[in-house]
Parts: C-alpha cells; structure tokens; sequence
C-alpha cells in the first residue's frame, strides 16, 4: 500500500492524438469510432471487450438466453456513476429509450431489442424481436447513461436540432467508467482523470490523460518524434521506419478488423459512369473476374501498404466470428488471364469506367486506388478515379450512385453476419445490404443471412456462414483486398493494449 | 446671313455639383453644394474672327470652352452655333456639328495618346466621321494635313513623345483640322510651351486663320498673347464676364477694375528695374463667391453698393460690355 | 467622423449581406449534411424528414431570409456536425485565431517594414539583395510546405518549440488567450511566422518600392535642399509618406491572413475558425459556413474602417476634407 | 523582312532591353523562367515517361531514389515516387498544369478586373461606386474560400465522370475570381488620372464612343500596371493552386500538378524519401522565383522615376 | 561688388548608357552680394542642372565632371556630403518650382519651420517657433499664427510658394537658388512672389540665382541675366541692355519671340526648328543649324565667351570683331 501510493503521488500524464476529435462526448451522439473509443473510457456497455478482444463482464456481470429471444443479464451492484448517482435498471432501460429514440445514432446496436424488462433493481430481461444469438456482442457498444443525471441536466436525447440549443452531454459526462471526464475543449483537447470509485481493478498507473486531435498526418508524426505525445494514431505507414530507428519510440502494428474491398454497381443496366452503354459490363462475372485479377494484390502490399497489410480472400478479418480460413485464399494475379477474360466477355479492347474513392478514410486509401487504376489500365480499362474526402464519398456510396468503388467495413458487432447483412444482401428492408453499394444480389446469399441471423447453433451457423461466403466468393460479389494495419506510434516508455477494432482504452496504459 | 454669328453664348451658366456623398451629406445634414463655374455669360464669335477669354486661373475660360464644343451642356441659357441650339447627345445631328467644330488642348504633352502613332491620332476624326473613306485617301489626307501644319509626312510614322512640344502641339493642330473645322476652341494652346516655340504656334493659327477662314475661341491667360492672337476679349472674374469687346480698345483703356489689375500685373520688358505696386488678395473659392460684385474683395474701388449688388453687364458705347458700377454709370 | 464611421457601418452591413446571400446560394450544392446526421442507416423517408425540419428542402432565399432574421438578433442557429451553437463554437474559437492572425500580423509589419525600408535606402548593399531573394524565396513556396519544414526543423530536429497547438490557455471572461503563458507565447511563434511569412514579404516590397518613389518626390529634395540631416529626411518625411499606401494594403491583407489562417490552421492543428471552417465545408455545415463567411466579411469591414482612420490619423489631407467643404 | 528586323532592333535598343541586359537577375530569372516553361510545353517530347499514363506506371518501382544514389535506377533520373511514377516527368508534366491554372486565372482575373476598372474609372458615378463595393464584398471572399466554395459546386453540381477535367477549371475560375480586384483598383486608379488627360477629352470632340474611348485610348494607357501584376499574380496563383490542393481541391492525384506533387510528397518527408517532395519544391520554387524576379524587374525597369 | 559665388567652368554631364550627356558645358558665373541674376533659356537648358550642382543635390547618374564653384571665395563643390548638408539651407537657400509638391504633405509648415530652423540653429523649441512665426509674417503671410499649425493642402497656391520662402531664409542664407519660383502661380500671385524676392536681395542683401524662362519676369526682377542654350551661356549681362540690345542670334530670337503687350505686331519673329537634344548637340556652336546669320566657322568650333560693353557673348559674329 505504501509503494501504492508513493507510486500514486508521482503525477503521470498521458497524451495521446488522433487524427480527429469526438464530435461530442454523448456516447448515443453519432455511432463513429473516435466518439465510441474515448466515450468507453468514461462509458461503460453491458458487456465489454478484454484485451484479447474477447467479450467480458462490465455493467453485466452475467447473462444468459433464457428464451430463443429473451436474455436475462444480471447487472453489476453497488456502482455508481460518476455524479454519485448509483446504477440500476432502471438507467439500463432509460439508456435503451435514449439509444432507440430521436436523435440518437447508435439504434443500430439496439435494433435487435424490442424491449427490455426490468427484473428487479440489479436484473434485466431483454426481448429480441427475433432469435439474436450475438446480442452480447452487439450491445458491447451501446454505452449506459445515468437516468437521474439525464434528466436533471435535461440530455434525454441526445440531440435536438429544431430547439437549437446544446445539448449538456455534448461537453460534458457521467458514466461508470474508469475515467473521469475532467475537462474538454472541443477540437482541443479532452483531459481524462481516473475514477478512484470504479468497480474494477486499475490496470493502468496514469494520474491523468490528455487526448489531443491533430488532423494532419506529418504535424502528429512530429509531436510524438518531438516527445510532445506519448502516443499517436495513426501512424502514416510510409514513417514506420523512421520511429522505429528512434531509439525512445516503438510502432505497434496489429491487423484491423476491417477489411478493405471494391465494390462494383451490378444492378444498373447501364453504369452511370462508363462508355460502355446499353450494357453493364460488371454484370458479367469474367469481368469481375478480369478486374480481380488484373489486381497484383503483392505490389499493392509491398509497396503501398509497406508490407504489413494482410490481403484477404473474403469479406471479413480473421478476428471477425465466423471467419473461414478456407475460403481465404485469393483468385491469382493474372494479367494476360484477365485480357482474355475481358474479350471473352466482349471486351478486347477494355472500357472505361469512373471510380470513386475516399482519400482520408482508410490507410492509403487515395494510393491503393490510384495503384488499381494503374493495374486496371494494363489490362484495358481505363479508370476514372474520383478520390475525394469520406464526406463526398460515402454520401453517393449510400445512395449507390456509384459504378466502381473502394470501400472497407467493420463488422459492429465482430460477427460474419454483419458483413453478410450489411455488405453483401440485396438491399431491402431498414438496414439490410445498406451498404452494398453496388447492389450485389444473391437470393441464395440472403437466404442464408436471414437464417444464420436466427440461429442458435453455433455449428450450423458456422457452416452457413462459410456457405454464404462460398457463394459470394464465388459470384466475385466483391473483390476483397486486405485488412489494413493498425498502426499506433507510442514512447517506449507507454504500454497500451491495441485489440482489433482500434479502441484506445486507457484503462490498460502503463506509463514508465 | 452674314449676321449670324457662328457661336453664340445667351445667359450660358453652368454648375457643376461638388457636393458630398449621398449618405454622408444625409448623415452630417450638409446641403447640397453647387459650384457655379459659369454665370450669366453672353457673347457672339463672328466668323473668320478670334475671341479671347483671359482670367485667372479657375474662372471658368476652360468650362466656356467645353460648353462651345458640346462637351457640357449648359445648366442655363443656350449655345447656339450658326444660329442653331447646340444639339447634345450621339445621333447624327451632333456628329454633323461636331465635325463642323474641335478643340485644341493647353498641354501638348497630355492631349496626344502616348500609345498612338501619330498617323492614328490625326485619321481618327477622319475614321470616325467618314468611315467610308478608303485607307489610302486616309493616308493621303493625313499627310496633307501634316505639311499643311509644317511637319514632313514622314513624321506620320512616328509616337507623339519623338517631338518637341511646338511639334506636338501642331499634331493636335493637325488633327483637329482633319475633320476641316470651321471653328476652332483653343484652350490655353501656348501656355506650357517656351516662348520661342509659342511663337511657332501662334503664327500657324494665325497663318490658318487667314489661309482658311477659320473662327477661334481662344482661351489664355496671357494678355500679350492675346493682343496678338484675339480680334475680340472677353476677360472673365470668377465665372462671370466682366468685360467684353474689342482686343485693343480694352487692352488700351481697360474699363473694368480687374482688367486693369491684370494689366497691370503682367511683367513687362520694358520695365526692367522698376517695381510696381503689387496686387493685393487672394482669388476667392467659386463655391462660395463674395456677394454682390465678386471682385469687390480686391477692388481698390470697391463701394457699399459693390458689396450687395450684383452689377449686370451693360454696353458702354465702343462696342464694350462692362460689368461694373462704376463704369458708364 | 462619425458620419464617416456609420456609413461604413452602414456599407458593412450591405457587403456581409451580400455575402451572406451568395454564400447561401452557393449553399445548396456544397452537399447534404442530413446524410451525416442520420447515420449510415437512416430511411429516405427519415432523411427527407430532418430536411423538412432543418428547412434544408426550401429556396436559398427563404434559408437565406431565416438566417438574416435570426442572425440579426444574434442567432446562428445549430451546427448541424457538432450540433452546438454555432455562435458557441465561434466564442471557442475566434480567440484562438484572432491572436494568431495579430502575430502574423504584427511579425508581417515588425519585419516587413524595417527590412523594406533598409533595401529601400541600401538598395546596393548585398544585405538588402539578400532580403529581397530570401524573403522571395519563402513566398515561393506553399504555406503547407514551410508549415512542415518550420515544424521539421525547430520541433523535432531541435525540440525549441512546439508543433501543434496553442500551450496553455487562460480565461479572461469569454476570451481563451494564450499570450500570458510561456508555452502559449512558444506555440504562437512558428504558426505565426508561417501564417506573416508571405505578407511580411509583399510588405517589405511595397515599403521598398514606395520607399524609393517617395525619396524621388520634390518635398524629400526640397527637405534635403533645407539642409535637413538625413535620418530626418529618411525617418520623419520619407517613411511617414510612404506608410500612407502600405497601410492601405498591409490592413487589405490583414483579411485575407484570416482567410490564409485555414492552412496554417490545419498544419498546426491550430484550434481556431479556420480550422473549423474547412471542417464545416466536408460536412456541407451550412448554419457554421454561412455565419464563418459573414464574420470574415465582417472582419473586413472593420479592418477596412480601422484602416481608413490610420489613413485619417496619418494624412492631414484626407483629415480636413469634410471641413474644407463647409 | 526589313520591317520586323528593324522593329527588333529597335527593341534590342530600348530601354527596357537594355536594363534588362545589364541586370544579371533578370537574366538569370529569365533564364529558369523560360526552362521551366519550355520544359512543361514540350513536357510531351522532353519527359522520359508519360506520368498521366495510368497504364505505364509500375508499382514495382514505386520509391526509387534518385539515379545518383546506391538504389536508384538510370531511367527514373530523379527517382520516383510512391505510385512508381517518374518525379521528373511529374514535374515536367506538373509544370504545365501548374503554368496551364497560373496563366488561366491570370488571364480570368486580367479579363474581368481590367474590364470593371475600365468601367468603374471611366464611367464613375453609381456605376464606379456598384462596381467598387462589388470588388469589396470580393475582397472578403479570398482565393481559398472562394475555391473550397466553387469546388463545391462543381462536385455536386456535375456529372462525376468528368470530374478530373472539371478540376482544372475550377481552380482557374476560382483563382481567377479571386484575383480581379487587384487589378480593377489599379486600372480604375489609372483611369481616373488618364480619364482627365486631353487626349480623352479630344476623343469625345471627335465624338467618338465611350467604349471606344475606354478600350482603345484608354486601355493601353493603364496597362503597364497591370503587366506588373499580372508577372507577380502568376506566381501566387500558382502557389495558390498547390496550397488548394492540400486542402483537397487542386487536380486529381492521377494528373498531379506541381502543387500536388508537393502535397504527395509531403507524406513522405519524415519517412527519408525526400526526393519526392524536394524536386516539385525546387521546381516550384525556380518558377515562381523566377517568374516573381522578372515582375519586380519589369516593375523596376518600367517606372521611368528608377531608371 | 564682390562675388558671394563664382561658379567656373562648371560641367555636368548624365551618365547614361550612351555615354555621358553633357547638360551643362563650360559655364562661368559669379552673383555678387544683394544681386538677382536671372537665368534664362528654353527647357531643356540646362538651367535647373546649373542650380541643382550649386546646392551641391545632383544625383546619379548626373555628375559635376569639370569646373568648381566657389562660395565667399571657398570651394564647396568638393565638400563632404555631411559638410554639404550643413552649407544647404544655412547658407544657400533654395526655392523650388513648384509649392504644391515641395512642402511635405504630412506635416504641419510650422513643423517644418520649426525643424528646419532647428537643424540650423541651437535654439530652443519656442525660439524657434517664434522665429518661424516672424519668417511668415515676413514673407507676407497675414495672420501667421493661425497658419502656423495648417497642412500644406489648406493654403492656396501662392501662400505655399510663401511659406516655401519662407523654409529657404529660415537660416538666413547668403545665396537662394530660385528654379522657377512663379511658373505656377497666376499672374498676380506671381507679381507678389517677383516683389517679395526682389525686397529680400535690397534689404537682405541676399545674393539671387533666379531660374525662369520667362523673359518679363526677369526683365522686372534681375539685375543681370545669363541666357543659356543647350547647357552653354550664349549671353550674360545687365538686363536691360540683353533685353534691349542683344547680340547673340539666339537672344535676339528668344526677344523677338515674346509677344509685348501693346506692340501689336502682324507677325512674330520665330525661331525655326527646335533646341537640339543633350544627345544630337551639333558641333560647333549648337546654335548655328537654326541660325540666321551663320558664319563659315560655326558648325566647326564652339565660339568662347568674349567680353562686350560689360558682357560676355558666346558668339562667332562678336568674337571675332573683339579680338581683332
Ligand atoms: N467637372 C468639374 N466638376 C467640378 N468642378 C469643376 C469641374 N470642371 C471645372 N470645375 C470648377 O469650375 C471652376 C472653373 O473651372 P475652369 O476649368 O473652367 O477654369 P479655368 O479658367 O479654365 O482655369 P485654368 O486657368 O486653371 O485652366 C473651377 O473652380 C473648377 O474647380
Ligand atoms: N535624370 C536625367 N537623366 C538624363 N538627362 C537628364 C536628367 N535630368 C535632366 N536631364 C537633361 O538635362 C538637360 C537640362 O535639364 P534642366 O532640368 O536643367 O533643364 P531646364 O533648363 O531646367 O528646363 P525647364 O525649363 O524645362 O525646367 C535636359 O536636356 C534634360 O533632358
Ligand atoms: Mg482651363
Ligand atoms: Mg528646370
């Protein structure tokens, strides 16, 4: 106890950057990673992530299905948030209402919910509208919010826009967490304090942290060089080399959960950004095929992503549930296969088409288009790349006004499904292939989504998982490409724990 | 009718409006302020005979000369040339008068375009009111016009800043000629010029006048040069004419108090080393004129009447027309 | 004077509305930001909706209308990314680059002038050629760039100065400045100098060039004539004339340093309107767009007012015209 | 022909050739100025490799370093960049476009600013006092926000398919847009004292017509000014347009110009590929030096005061 | 009379690409105390260089290449710039051609008064107030001490040209060069400024250099006239006998060109052609290509000065008759 806290005493201050800032600290505000990372050091979910990644007790300390949609979670006693109020039921169901109701942003992760049921102050049903076998998971980030604090200070949403005021949990908050938000600058910087009163044990030995956003690339790789940062993210892949050959900084790198694909419009009967009219050249698979292999996925690796991208054969990353290691295995780089792919589909002399991309979305985003237009342009099809901010890009990837696209997603809730419902079903109902922006569409695919959502067998749904994968891979639904690095520049000094979907917990950082 | 004068100035007045801007006026509660830049001003150029107007700087010589070429109208009054209201505006009508009438500038240096040749400078009343005229009649005529004024047609090829001031002066000579005037407006041809090269040019217009018959309003505030230039003087005080008539019975035996304090105020040559009693005063600002007879202020003769009552022009017998109270009453 | 400042009220009203209204025309094709706020699940029903809501789906003019009468009693309205006042946002951040526009400022006139005025009255010497190359050659190069190089050298080569932000802040009232702590005054230095670099050159040049025409004008003869020293002649007649002009176009550039702060602004993640502003235009932010542009035509007007009174304060002649008129 | 001869020769003897050849600056300036633009115009025959060509690019060459060096490669003379484009032709062909907006919206701005200031000066009135409060509420808009407007714009406003051609003429307009107040104030400062010169007041006896009067005396008189500028605005605008590129609205990565060759580059400058950012910047900096150095020249040589 | 400056064989020549342009050739002068010598001759002359190199104020690329002038019998064209500086305004004055641009327009003329008389003299700030306040009144500005603190801007032409008289005798020079004191101001300011100078020399005893083209200024003012062509002295002597009686051609000319109020004439005499240029200066005499009574010799050798009834005359007619 007394090297605790000598130990204690010492102040030590942990400032880390991001490229970009919470847009508000209100964890239902918008469902954006930033927002989500560091709104989970003051927030606390259901059910949390260990450093393993793997799913753990938070504000539940268990659960079980009792019913094919009915959950029973036992929530943790005796914790309080961080305004003294203490944590029961009752702010499970308020923080259901608020994370469903207008203004909210996070209803994806509480979809599934029709209702929750209060059990007595510590216990909770939750009634899916259907069999939902991955709740726990999903819930992981739909962070719980005091009702009493919400109402007092009149944050019961999370937004409202026709009022035109602010909205108190914007700035300010009070979660479970094991940190305090002390203080917060918007677009400044955010000061993290830890919570002496947290349920769990402290991991971490800071006194305090700083998060600082610096949007651009090379001023964040300069103040973490200069030791005005502890850690920054990301890391521009091209000065890994040059932080590692510094003897005080260490880059830790661990594949992402996302996975990094094109997308092509195979719904249209004419492409909206082609010279080929009359027809849809992507809706013959030998041009798929032909694009796919066109693609020398090992220069785009060594030389573009620096060797430390890992290109993928399917939709999802090893670290999603449901991954098939089998399937991962891509088609060949076959240039001269391709030409004679393309004039048999009518092709000899190629075609023109426009392709959009973000340029400050994902790790060398604008370059990984720029290399696939210069491979696409061996083979005969001439590329209009259009590479433009995300909030230009996605916008037309949404609404599918696109004909050939670059992407990448995360599955929310780390589960093949996702993918499978979001990324390859055939657009339809709320949010089902809503980001399948180039209308993939098989019914066998959609099927199978619909029946793996419902399953409660895990063997079964593994098979149907790879079988829905199978079929996709072989319609070249999508062509993947790889999953990016995390890459994190840190003192040597720091010790952080880097788990797959980029959260930036603070309760694991160790400061020597 | 040989009775017709070819300009005729009747109660010509002109303002020119100086006053602040809009808001500003509005904000600060100034009024409106007019200049009066020329009053009452009446007279008649014969043909084939040369008016002079002297006075000091800012009377008003240069506002009359604009009013007689159309380049202001009148606020008041009329300008008739050759018995005909002077017409305004762009139509054909004024083209037709305008062609009959130029206008030759004080400073040589600033009247011919620097980026012109002078062969452009001349042909341009030329292509602009014959535009039918073929290029070599063009030509032709230029250079006919510039030997006509003492330049060698060669010179047509050359910029304006390659000759002396008396040259430049002839080109603006030549050009307003091109358009064969009748009547001309010289405002202050000579004064920027050295005396030498001002003799040059006084006896071109002199020589043109009696070779072409040509009518001059010349603008001076040279009293000597006007002696030999002008048949007829008009000497002006602050916009208004004070005194009119014949150059040489008025340069003989000025009636007016102020022509004679110009008079005498010229330096004269043959009155090396003797020393005049100087003129007193300051030219009053025309916005705010001295009431009654604006040159009281200065006049050694000044009276109470002088103060309050604007004297009107009246003939005083040899074809004058005095402005004054003391003066043939 | 003072009908001479109300009218330039009068006419700041006029440009920031005509401002406003292109601004808001131009509005309508900078994006859809409801497709950011309804997240990436959102109905085009529910979109349409938030549109209707937001009064996104109506005429620029009658938006335009809206954001005139509310902007008049101070209102400007809700930042559709933060979803804060914007006139809050604004308190946060016009500080921020109010005093990094001064520095840049003040740096552009502390340097500009005295190094215009020595090549001016050495224009032989090897000192005043290399100003004139040197200081090109900074101006020949884009702000990013210098931003980086500055950044590379005296942050991380030699760990002087910091490389983003602005130090500590303190609070005076509503204002955060960073000029009372040290580390706010060293984090002000090398955004600064980036943002000042390319108007302290344009000011060393017009101060040169003025400079060399005033020493040729007849009053600076006619002073040498009188027998006057020369460090009267260069210093009292010779510089007092020729700021005449460069105040004129050091106060016009003194706007567009504001403008120009949005480069700096994102190198050194420099927390101010600039930065906010780019952010705003990604995300079609129209209430912050509209009200940054009003502000930055306000700020003209006023640069052009305080501009205008300098040139009062130091010319006699445009001083006494409104009396000479009574 | 005689005539042209001579007219050289008349040249060669004029003042202004003749402080041109006895300042060694401005021959120096002269000299890179003219490199730099006979390299981007005939970028086509002098560049070893096609850098817009999407097809001749190889990966596999990506981030070779200068020829000179241990690693580099004979055909890549100044190494290559990321994509494995060669940074010589980028700068050649990047050159041209940087030349292609700077003299565009040079020229925009020329047209529009000289034309209103014409106007404005000549014509004065409600006319000069429209057009001067116009050029104010102009001056509040800088060239930055009046390019992150237009792109704007033009990205939603148009088809994307076209969008790489469109970028050139955004940032031409928008450079353009921004730039013409500069110029309307000079013309309109010269107009109003050579509106009041006699050769115009002898044009309007003559009864010729006030646009006459405006763009054929008037015109050629106010120019000189506006020659100055134009040299110096050139240089800013091509400046310009690489700062726009860093904030995402300069031309596409695909036909880079110098500007976002530089803004590439910079990625890269912690990471010891130096090259990538350093040739464009140099080759920036020669041209805009140059061209700037020629401005202050010609403003030098054309004030007849300095001479 | 004993020469206050002596000005011998002075040459100025511009140094131009071309080669130097000689502006002024050869020139000798001398002005005694309390005289006006009037300086005469057509644009171009050379008559503002000759001033411009006594006050010591040439500037590159002009150059005094030959000749010295002498002030009370010492050297000043060879002084140290800083000894120059001090001899400028204390002892030479100068009044320059035009009053709306040589005051400075930023300050008040009591500013400049008072700097002036400052620079000059060790008295006090309110001495030298004081003795601006008397210089005004003497030069005929009423009611000085309201003018004292106005902008040049706010006096009329003729009050500037006063108040810069004014600056010119703050320290009392001996010498005042006037360039052109009256060519911008109208007839009867200019009556005003001629009586002013002329009250200065008589009571003063100031010595005048009085720079002009026009010819009845001179003839009211000047006690002797130097008449100069194309940077050489055709004639010096007392002014009424040049004005009368002049014996070069080119005077002659320049005196039959004036027209003379109520000498009504048909016809003016002129000279034909004009002044040759600093670069295409004939040889011989520069005179002779628009010369009516050219000699054999005079496109061949430039006629010296030769004294006749108490002037000099630059020219072969009278040369040769003198010496022989
Ligand atoms: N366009 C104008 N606007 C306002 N005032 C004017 C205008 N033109 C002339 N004036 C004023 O009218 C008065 C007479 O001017 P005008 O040019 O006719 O005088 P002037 O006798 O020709 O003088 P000068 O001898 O100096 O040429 C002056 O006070 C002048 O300031
Ligand atoms: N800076 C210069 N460079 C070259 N030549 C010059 C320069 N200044 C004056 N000159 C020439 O020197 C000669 C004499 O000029 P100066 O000014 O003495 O003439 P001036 O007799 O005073 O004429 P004005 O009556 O026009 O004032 C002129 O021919 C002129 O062209
Ligand atoms: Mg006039
Ligand atoms: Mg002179």
């Amino acid at each position: 106890a007394v090297g605790l806290a000598a130990f204690q005493a010492e102040a030590r201050t942990f400032r880390f950057a991001n490229q970009g800032d919470a847009l508000s600290v209100d964890p239902h505000m918008h469902n954006e990673a930033v927002l989500l990372s560091l709104t989970g050091n003051v927030y606390e979910a259901l059910t949390g992530r260990g450093r393993k990644f793997e799913i753990t007790p938070e504000l539940a300390t268990d659960w079980k299905q009792t019913a094919p949609t009915v959950w029973r979670f036992n929530l943790r006693k005796n914790v309080k948030f961080h305004d003294g109020s203490p944590f029961t039921a009752d702010d499970v169901i308020f923080s259901f209402e608020r994370a469903k109701g207008e203004g909210s942003d996070v209803r994806v992760y509480v979809a599934a919910i029709r209702e929750i049921r209060k059990v007595d102050a510590n216990a909770i049903d939750i009634v899916t509208t259907e069999p939902f076998t991955i709740l726990p998971q999903t819930v992981s980030r739909w962070y719980i919010m005091s009702k009493k604090w919400c109402e007092k200070n009149g944050a019961m949403r999370p937004v409202d826009v026709r009022k035109g005021t602010e909205n108190y949990a914007s700035t300010r908050a009070s979660g479970t967490g094991p940190f305090k938000l002390e203080s917060r600058q918007p677009g400044v910087k955010t000061v993290f304090v830890p919570n002496p009163e947290w349920w769990g044990k402290a991991e971490h030995n800071i006194t305090e942290a700083i998060f600082t956003p610096i949007a651009n690339d090379a001023t964040r790789v300069a103040a973490l060089i200069s030791g005005e940062m502890d850690m920054v993210d990301p890391v521009p892949l091209q000065d890994v080399p040059r932080i590692r050959s510094n003897p005080d900084l260490q880059v830790k790198q661990s594949p992402e959960m996302r996975t990094i694909f094109l997308g092509m419009d195979q719904k249209r009967d004419e492409l909206l950004f082609s010279n080929v009219k009359g027809k849809n050249p992507f809706k013959d698979k030998r041009v798929r095929q032909a694009v796919y292999q066109a693609i020398d996925i090992e220069a785009i690796r060594t030389r573009i992503m620096r060797g430390v991208s890992t290109p993928a054969g399917i939709m999802v990353a090893p670290s999603v549930e449901g991954f098939v290691p089998e399937l991962n295995k891509r088609l060949p780089f076959d240039a001269e296969g391709a030409r004679r792919l393309l004039s048999e589909a009518g092709y000899p002399s190629g075609f023109e088409v426009g392709m959009n991309c973000p340029n400050d979305r994902y790790v060398n985003d604008g370059e990984i288009c720029q290399a696939v237009a210069s491979m696409l342009a061996k083979v005969g099809i001439k590329v209009n790349l259009v590479a433009e901010p995300k909030t230009q890009f996605f916008p037309k990837v949404l609404s599918r006004n696109v004909s050939f696209y670059l992407a990448g997603w995360t599955p929310a809730s780390q589960d093949a499904h996702n993918a499978l419902f979001a990324l390859m079903s055939t657009p339809g109902e709320g949010a089902q292939g809503q980001f399948n922006g180039g209308a993939y569409s098989n019914p066998k695919v959609d099927d199978l989504t619909r029946r793996i959502g419902a399953e409660n067998d895990p063997a079964k749904r593994t098979n149907m998982i790879a079988e829905a994968f199978r079929i996709h891979q072989d319609d070249i639904g999508h062509i993947p490409l790889h999953q990016q690095p995390i890459t994190w520049g840190l003192r040597k000094s720091v010790e952080m724990v880097q788990i797959p979907d980029n959260f930036q917990y603070l309760r694991w950082v160790t400061v020597k | 009718m040989a009775d017709v004068p070819l300009l005729e100035f009747a109660d010509v007045g002109r303002d020119f409006d100086v006053s602040q801007p809009w808001l500003e006026r509005v904000l600060s509660r100034l009024p409106k302020q007019r200049l009066v830049a020329v009053d009452d001003a009446s007279f008649r150029v014969a043909r084939g005979r040369t008016l002079a107007l002297v006075g000091e700087s800012g009377c008003g010589k240069s506002t009359v000369g604009r009013l007689a070429v159309g380049l202001y109208k009148p606020s008041r009054g009329t300008v008739r040339f050759d018995g005909q209201p002077m017409p305004s505006g762009s139509g054909r009508e004024t083209m037709a008068v305008r062609r009959r009438m130029q206008m030759i500038f004080q400073d040589p240096y600033a009247s011919l375009n620097p980026r012109w040749k002078v062969d452009d400078i001349v042909a341009e009343p030329l292509r602009v009111q014959n535009a039918a005229m073929s290029e070599t009649d063009r030509a032709e005529r230029v250079a006919a016009l510039l030997r006509q004024v003492g330049l060698a047609p060669a010179d047509a090829r050359k910029f304006p800043h390659e000759f002396s001031g008396g040259q430049r002066q002839r080109i603006s000579i030549a050009r307003a000629l091109s358009s064969e005037p009748e009547f001309l407006v010289c405002d202050e041809p000579t004064s920027a010029l050295d005396v030498s090269v001002q003799a040059q040019v006084l006896n071109l217009m002199r020589d043109l006048q009696d070779r072409l018959g040509l009518t001059y309003l010349f603008i001076s505030h040279n009293l000597a040069v006007v002696e030999y230039v002008a048949h007829d003087l008009g000497v002006m005080y602050l916009g208004r004419l004070v005194e009119v008539g014949p150059a040489t019975t008025i340069l003989k035996d000025p009636a007016h108090p102020y022509t004679r304090m110009l008079l005498a105020a010229v330096p004269d040559l043959a009155m090396t080393g003797t020393s005049r009693t100087p003129v007193a005063g300051e030219i009053p600002s025309p916005i705010d004129r001295p009431s009654g007879c604006a040159f009281h202020p200065r006049c050694p003769h000044a009276t109470e009447r002088c103060r309050v009552e604007t004297p009107v022009a009246k003939p005083i017998g040899d074809g004058r027309v005095v402005a004054c109270h003391l003066v043939g009453s | 004077m003072a009908a001479f400042v109300l009218r330039r009220l009068v006419q700041a009203a006029l440009v920031m509305a005509a401002v406003g209204l292109i601004a808001f025309a131009l509005f309508r094709f900078v994006g859809d930001p409801v497709v950011f706020m309804l997240g990436q699940d959102a109905t085009p029903a529910e979109r349409a909706a938030m549109s209707a809501q937001l009064g996104l789906d109506q005429p620029f003019h009658v938006q335009y209308g809206r954001f005139v009468a509310r902007a008049v009693q101070g209102d400007f309205g809700l930042s559709l990314r933060q979803l804060r006042p914007v006139s809050t946002l604004f308190a946060e951040r016009l500080p921020a680059t109010l005093e990094l526009s001064l520095a840049a400022a003040l740096f552009a006139v502390a340097v500009g002038i005295p190094m215009g005025v020595y090549t001016a009255l050495k224009p032989r010497s090897w000192l005043s050629q290399a100003f004139l190359v040197v200081s090109l050659i900074g101006v020949s190069l884009p702000t990013f760039l210098i931003g980086i190089l500055l950044i590379l050298v005296f942050a991380v080569q030699l760990g002087w100065l910091p490389s983003f932000g602005r130090g500590d802040v303190v609070m005076l009232g509503g204002w955060s400045t960073g000029l009372l702590t040290v580390s706010g005054l060293k984090a002000l230095i090398l955004p600064s100098i980036t943002l000042g670099l390319f108007q302290m050159t344009l000011i060393m040049r017009l101060t040169r060039s003025e400079m060399l025409e005033v020493l040729r004008a007849d009053h600076i003869r006619f002073a040498r004539a009188r027998g006057l020293p020369d460090r009267l002649v260069h210093f009292r007649h010779a510089l007092r004339n020729t700021l005449v002009p460069v105040i004129t176009v050091a106060g016009l550039q003194l706007g567009s340093i504001v403008a120009f702060a949005i480069i700096t602004e994102t190198v050194f993640q420099w927390p101010g309107m600039g930065l906010l502003f780019i952010q705003s235009v990604m995300f079609a932010d129209v209430p912050v767009m509209g009200a940054y542009l009003c502000l930055i035509a306000l700020l003209f007007v006023i640069i052009n007012l305080v501009v205008d009174l300098l040139y009062y304060a130091v010319d006699p002649r445009l001083r006494l015209d409104g009396a000479a008129a009574h | 022909m005689p005539a042209a001869e001579s007219r050289w020769r008349r040249w060669l003897d004029s003042d202004i050739a003749w402080s041109f050849r006895r300042s060694p600056v401005a021959i120096l300036a002269a000299v890179v100025a003219l490199i730099c633009v006979v390299g981007a115009l005939f970028a086509g025959w002098i560049a070893p490799h096609d850098p817009f060509d999407l097809a001749s690019l190889e990966l596999m060459d990506a981030l070779l370093p200068p020829a000179w060096t241990a690693e580099g490669r004979a055909t890549y003379l100044l190494g290559t960049d990321d994509q494995g484009r060669d940074v010589l032709s980028g700068i050649l062909y990047g050159a041209r476009i940087s030349l292609l907006v700077g003299v565009g919206s040079v020229v925009v701005a020329m047209v529009l600013g000289v034309s209103l200031g014409l106007l404005a000066g000549y014509a004065g009135g409600s006319i000069e006092a429209f057009i001067m409060r116009v050029a104010d509420v102009q001056l509040s808009f800088p060239a930055i926000l009046i390019a992150l407007l237009v792109d704007g714009v033009v990205r939603v406003a148009m088809p994307d398919s076209a969008h790489g051609g469109q970028a050139l003429w955004v940032l031409i307009a928008s450079i353009g847009l921004s730039g013409w107040v500069q110029y309307a104030r000079t013309v309109r400062g010269s107009t109003l004292v050579e509106k009041r010169k006699e050769y115009v007041q002898a044009a309007r006896v003559i009864g010729r017509h006030p646009v006459a009067i405006m763009f054929h005396h008037l015109l050629p008189n106010v120019l000189g000014p506006v020659l100055v500028i134009a040299t110096i605005h050139l240089a800013t605008a091509i400046i310009t347009e690489a700062t726009l590129s860093f904030l995402g609205v300069g031309m596409p990565v695909t036909t880079p110009s110098l500007g976002t060759l530089i803004r590439v580059g910079n990625d890269f400058l912690f990471s010891g590929e130096w090259w990538i950012t350093v040739f464009p910047g140099l080759a920036l900096v020669a041209l805009a030096l140059s061209v700037n150095l020629l401005g202050d020249w010609l403003r030098d040589a054309l004030n007849p005061r300095l001479r | 009379m004993s020469a206050l400056l002596e000005v011998r064989h002075l040459r100025v020549a511009f140094e131009t690409r071309r080669g130097p342009l000689v502006a002024v050739d050869d020139i000798s002068l001398q002005i005694g105390e309390g005289e006006i010598l009037g300086m005469v001759g057509e644009s171009g002359a050379g008559k503002s260089v000759t001033g411009t190199a006594i006050l010591g104020l040439l500037e590159p690329p002009a150059r005094i290449t030959a000749g010295e002038i002498l002030l009370e019998g010492s050297r000043i064209d060879n002084l140290a710039p800083e000894a120059m500086r001090r001899l400028r305004g204390k002892r030479i004055g100068a009044i320059f051609q035009d009053p709306l641009t040589a005051l400075d327009p930023l300050f008040t003329i009591g500013q400049q008064l008072v700097e002036t008389i400052l620079t000059h003299d060790a008295v006090g700030a309110r001495a030298a107030r004081d003795r601006a306040l008397k210089l005004l009144g003497e030069v005929g500005i009423p009611a000085p001490e309201k003018r004292l603190d106005q902008y040049p801007h706010q006096l009329s032409g003729g009050m500037r040209q006063r108040v810069v008289i004014a600056l010119a005798l703050c320290a009392e020079p001996r010498l005042v060069i006037a360039d052109e004191p009256t060519t911008a101001l109208d007839v009867s300011t200019q009556a005003q400024i001629i009586e002013l100078l002329k009250r200065l020399a008589r009571t003063r005893g100031t010595a005048v250099l009085l720079i002009t083209h026009d010819m009845g200024v001179i003839a009211e003012t000047a006690d002797r006239v130097a008449v100069l062509y194309a940077g050489r002295i055709a004639e010096i002597g007392p002014v009424r006998e040049i004005v009368h009686a002049p014996l070069h051609p080119y005077t002659t000319g320049l005196m039959g060109a004036i027209p003379k109020l109520g000498a009504l004439r048909s016809r003016l005499a002129q000279i034909d052609g004009a002044m040759p240029r600093l670069d295409a200066i004939p040889p011989g005499c520069a005179f002779h290509p628009r010369c009516t009574q050219r000699l054999a010799q005079c496109d061949r050798e430039i006629p010296r000065a030769v004294a006749v009834d108490g002037r000099e005359v630059a020219c072969w007619l009278h040369g040769e008759s003198s010496r022989g």
